[in-house]
């Protein structure tokens, strides 16, 4: 890392590099911090939060498909309250922002989490307005200008941390949405969370997850992300956090170009306990082959074709 | 801990029509592997399949730092895995999940397994085979495995082998006992008492396992089956539904199992079944 | 074949089986001609139409992504008057139904097609409301249920013949989207055509892309084709036609499970010219496994869980 | 007419760093491509890749039933390719495209190259050298082909053995001339002429093969490369611009070329380059 300069801002919120591990596939970090150095991580984005303990959804929650994998895992989580006593203090003892991705029925939940969370020790929210798996919540909000609007207005007032907003992919005009987010007051976005898929068992005649539909992620998502997250980080000033199908240093790369400020890596933390390490490995590798000194020289320097 | 590791195949041989031993030179799982743990396999070095697959130990040689698995084809991951060849590297996740409990305050053991699920109960033979050796008199281990015909039968030499009493059913009578195994495990438990039974294989077995385990007030551990995604515990995607308290609650089976005491699991949600 | 009832009806249609081959993939039948017997297939959707020719879009139009594939050909076809001068008549000499993918600039344009066509031997009009590598056009109409309903209440009166109409799925809500179409007059409707994605040359800083987006079709799509497959048969009684990622019977069996009447073969035919007969005989096979004498059989037949 | 075959690999060889020759058994392919022909290639059994990959046949021996694909590995496929071993099945699509204009009409013949657009050109040279083999004197061939170093070199011995006269450039000088293949050309064509000329390689150099070939009016056909989806001409995605009346209009490479005449190729968006 001599001589390059990987540090993002996100908001107020400086990382040291731009790699962020993303909610929901890395847990609370106790069970990666025996495969890598959580130190060396930009960030970890927790499960996602909700005010109560869930129990998610029933099995089978996960699904492949060709280069991806659909979940349905529902949230389960501890909720806020346990997340705080029993999970932050193990993550405090790294030297890597804590973001917690908190996902609620009801506005006044995500205010309220947004609270609790203001006054704690973690470093930012991650506002989930996008979750497939639940019923109620997040994506209701997500999928349209006015509820991101609405959302996002009424938690900024509650948050004093740096407030991300994740974006859910299943919308017709990402621009749009993206754009609702920075009006009202987000400190950036990220995206995308999963395209909502399906899978049949066709020998039982029944879909292979027991919720019948869950969120696609994996490498299967890039194109469709990278091209997203290409249109947000032209339609907002703020930064963008990119994420989808991320698996190396190279498809990273293509992130940062697009215009995003860091990225997330998320199901390739299951087929590869290492891959956050190996995608900063692989951005810096880039950066010294082009002779790039600064993170910020690749950072939207994308030129598109006329 | 786990680990990821690079590690080489020694061997690699059919047993039976899509039934398949590997076995793997492995200083590190072979040294640490418990009766019931598993490890994830990548199955290309491409990005397809995208998830790992897990596969039970089936049993560690500590002087040769070697461990086998046995597994059978199902789909494209273990269809991969069978084509690999003596030589050909393998990427490992492992050991991974909880082992079944060996002790030597157990002395009359019996294992119950059906289908693929028999494999990891040899390792829990051959743990107590080594304290067998030790005193002898002291240990009775029975084993009670189940196939669906005379062609599926697998690895019952290495039974016979490791424990005083094998007994053997096939679903069509073409060899051992006609019908199920669980029908075996009654008739013996009727006469003779088990300080402990462990089971692995297809649920409704295991369901009716632990019943019969509970009639008889014998101690058992079940190892149960789930779909995977990262295999130590962070993706929550591999629930069962287990007692807590009054109710119940979604326990995980790469981290808070695969193994169980059987009056924790409930049941009824346990879909998945990889008789 | 013998004693399984194969014969799918797509409003006024009737196919002899429920495999098409998809429109832009399976150029005008020619090529394919040679490596299948194209008397076998229920039906070809010819490559996308417009009034006049069209040169399409500067190269590379084709990058390839995990399990599949970004495309911005940008309807280079020769026109619909060249077709129907000098490609029909090709296509007529075989006992297949011949589907005219058409795509317009303004209402008027598809208009004037649905017309021209109407007066020809094809067998079925398929309205492309959703082509995304083209600026004008297409997919303007198909993003919104409104567009949809003015463009489809608009071109039916034109079209005399069975009109299918293909929607988009780059759509928040794919149910309003169908609804639309078959309030508006479609006699079936077909989906997906592509998700809009994009890929980067990390050396070069450019989209691989000359027309720096493009559409992402195969086996990556499936579970969100599949997901919208399903959706969309459900919200409508008109015949649904699907498609995404299809490469083999199970495939195919998993979509008309979901409720499709018929599906379509796209990528797929790349990687294998027989593709559309393997889907075929793929279908037979698993109708016969279950002892299923009639592809209605099986046809939304999936049972959901609760 | 182009099938799809699934053929034995005969053998498979490195001959540089990262180009291989891959000699496949195919009675029908052997006995029907001709030269500038291509096959589109499988280079997994799996869903991934999902497209084919391009190579142009190489060299064919009617005796043997073989041809010879040589390739460079620089991605995925290619690298998936090279992998593969005597004895592994291919799948094949082939052969493809329109060929070279081979005639007896054409006594002297130049072909030139750059890169991995040599290989094509052995063919060429091939199908004169039967006719040589006829009529010894007639035919005057020539090869003139570029690398990058000494170190890139490959089937010097092959073109030597097929032609008259074989010039090498590297550029770096580090063997044969230094410079651009280009250069030997326009030295050759100052003192000498030709009937045709052939060439294939990165775009730049054919289209300074074909500037060069105007101004001397020799005929000239370029083989051109752009990415592909079916092959076959169903796509269309693999456009080039091509001269159309007054106009342009965008031709297929799989279908309309590889081969075209060169002044039929608008070069300025050729942007695809396989030096
Ligand atoms: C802890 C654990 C230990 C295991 N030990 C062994 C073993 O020792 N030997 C052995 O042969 N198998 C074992 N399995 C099962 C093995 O993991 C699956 O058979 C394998 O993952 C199937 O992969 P595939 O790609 O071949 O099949 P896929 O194509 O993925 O699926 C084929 C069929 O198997 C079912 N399936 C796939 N994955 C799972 C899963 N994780 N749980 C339940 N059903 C599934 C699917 O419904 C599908 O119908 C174990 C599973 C677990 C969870
Ligand atoms: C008609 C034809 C004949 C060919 N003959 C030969 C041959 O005889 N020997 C040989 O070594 N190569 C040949 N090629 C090139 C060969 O097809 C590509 O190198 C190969 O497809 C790359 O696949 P990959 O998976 O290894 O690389 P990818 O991972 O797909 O790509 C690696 C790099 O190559 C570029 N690339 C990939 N595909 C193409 C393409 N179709 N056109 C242009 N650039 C591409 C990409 O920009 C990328 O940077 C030919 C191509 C064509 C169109
Ligand atoms: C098993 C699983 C659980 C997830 N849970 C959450 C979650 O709780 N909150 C959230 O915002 N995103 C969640 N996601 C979405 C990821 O954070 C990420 O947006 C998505 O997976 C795309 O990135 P990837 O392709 O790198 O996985 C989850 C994804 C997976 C695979
Ligand atoms: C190269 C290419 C060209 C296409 N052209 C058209 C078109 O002209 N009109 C249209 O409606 N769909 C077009 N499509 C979309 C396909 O018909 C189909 O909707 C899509 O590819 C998804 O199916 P698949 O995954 O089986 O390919 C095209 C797809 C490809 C790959
Ligand atoms: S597989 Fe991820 S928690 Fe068990
Ligand atoms: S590759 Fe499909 S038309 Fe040329």
């Amino acid at each position: 890392m001599k001589g390059i300069d990987l540090k993002v801002s996100i908001g107020a919120l400086k990382l040291k590099n731009p790699v962020i591990a993303a909610s929901g596939t890395f847990g609370f970090g106790r069970e990666y911090s025996e495969f890598i150095d959580l130190n060396r991580l930009g960030g970890i984005s927790v499960k996602g939060l909700t005010l109560a303990p869930r129990q998610g959804n029933k099995p089978p929650r996960i699904a492949e498909t060709p280069a991806g994998i659909l979940n349905s895992v529902g949230l389960q989580n501890p909720g806020v309250h346990a997340f705080l006593r029993d999970e932050l203090p193990f993550l405090k003892q790294y030297n890597t922002a804590v973001i917690a991705n908190i996902a609620g029925n009801t506005i006044e939940e995500y205010c309220e989490m947004a609270e609790l969370l203001s006054a704690s020790d973690i470093d930012a929210v991650e506002l989930n307005v996008s979750c497939p798996n639940v019923k109620q919540g997040g994506v209701s909000f997500g999928n349209t200008a006015a509820g991101v609007s609405e959302i996002v207005g009424r938690v900024r007032p509650c948050c004093k941390k740096t407030m991300i907003v994740k974006l859910t992919p299943n919308v017709t005009d990402i621009k749009e949405i993206a754009a609702a987010a920075e009006a009202s007051g987000a400190d950036a976005i990220s995206l995308i969370n999963t395209l909502l898929g399906m899978a049949i068992d066709i020998h039982r005649r029944k879909p292979v997850l027991a919720n019948n539909t869950g969120g696609l992620s994996g490498p299967a998502v890039k194109p469709v992300a990278l091209r997203m997250v290409y249109e947000a980080a032209n339609t907002v000033k703020i930064p963008v956090i990119g994420m989808g199908g991320i698996t190396c240093g190279e498809d990273a790369v293509e992130f940062l170009l697009a215009g995003a400020s860091a990225v997330m890596v998320g199901t390739a933390n299951f087929t590869n306990p290492h891959a956050c390490m190996d995608v900063l490995k692989g951005i810096e590798n880039y950066l010294k082959m082009y002779n790039n000194h600064c993170i910020y020289d690749i950072i939207g320097k994308l030129v598109v074709n006329q | 801990m786990p680990k990821v590791l690079k590690e080489k195949i020694l061997r690699s041989e059919a047993l039976a029509r899509s039934i398949y031993r590997m076995t793997v030179e492995s200083e590190y799982i072979s040294q640490t592997a418990r009766p019931g743990q598993f490890v994830n396999l990548k199955c290309s070095d491409g990005i397809e399949p995208v998830l790992r697959r897990p596969i039970s130990i089936c049993r560690v040689n500590r002087e040769q730092k070697t461990f086998e698995l046995v597994f059978q084809v199902r789909g494209r991951g273990t269809e991969l895995l069978s084509r690999k060849k003596a030589g050909d590297s393998v990427d490992i996740l492992g050991p991974l999940g909880n082992p079944f409990e060996i002790s030597a305050h157990y002395k009359k053991i019996a294992v119950v397994g059906g289908g693929i699920g028999i494999f990891p109960l040899l390792f829990i033979l051959d743990e107590y085979g080594k304290h067998r050796e030790d005193n002898l008199k002291a240990f009775d281990l029975s084993a009670f495995i189940g196939f669906r015909d005379k062609d599926s039968i697998v690895l019952k030499d290495e039974f016979e082998k490791a424990c005083d009493t094998c007994r053997i059913s096939t679903e069509d009578g073409s060899a051992g006992c006609r019908g199920f195994v669980t029908g075996l495990l009654e008739e013996e438990l009727s006469r003779k008492h088990y300080d402990i039974i462990y089971t692995c294989g297809p649920t409704a077995m295991m369901k009716k396992v632990a019943e019969t385990a509970g009639l008889y007030k014998v101690p058992c551990q079940v190892s149960l089956e789930q779909r995977m995604g990262c295999g130590i515990g962070a993706c929550l995607v591999c629930a069962c539904k287990t007692k807590y308290g009054d109710g119940w609650e979604y326990s995980h089976v790469c981290k808070d199992g695969p193994v169980f005491w059987c009056d924790r699991v409930i049941f009824d949600e346990q879909v998945e079944d990889f008789g």
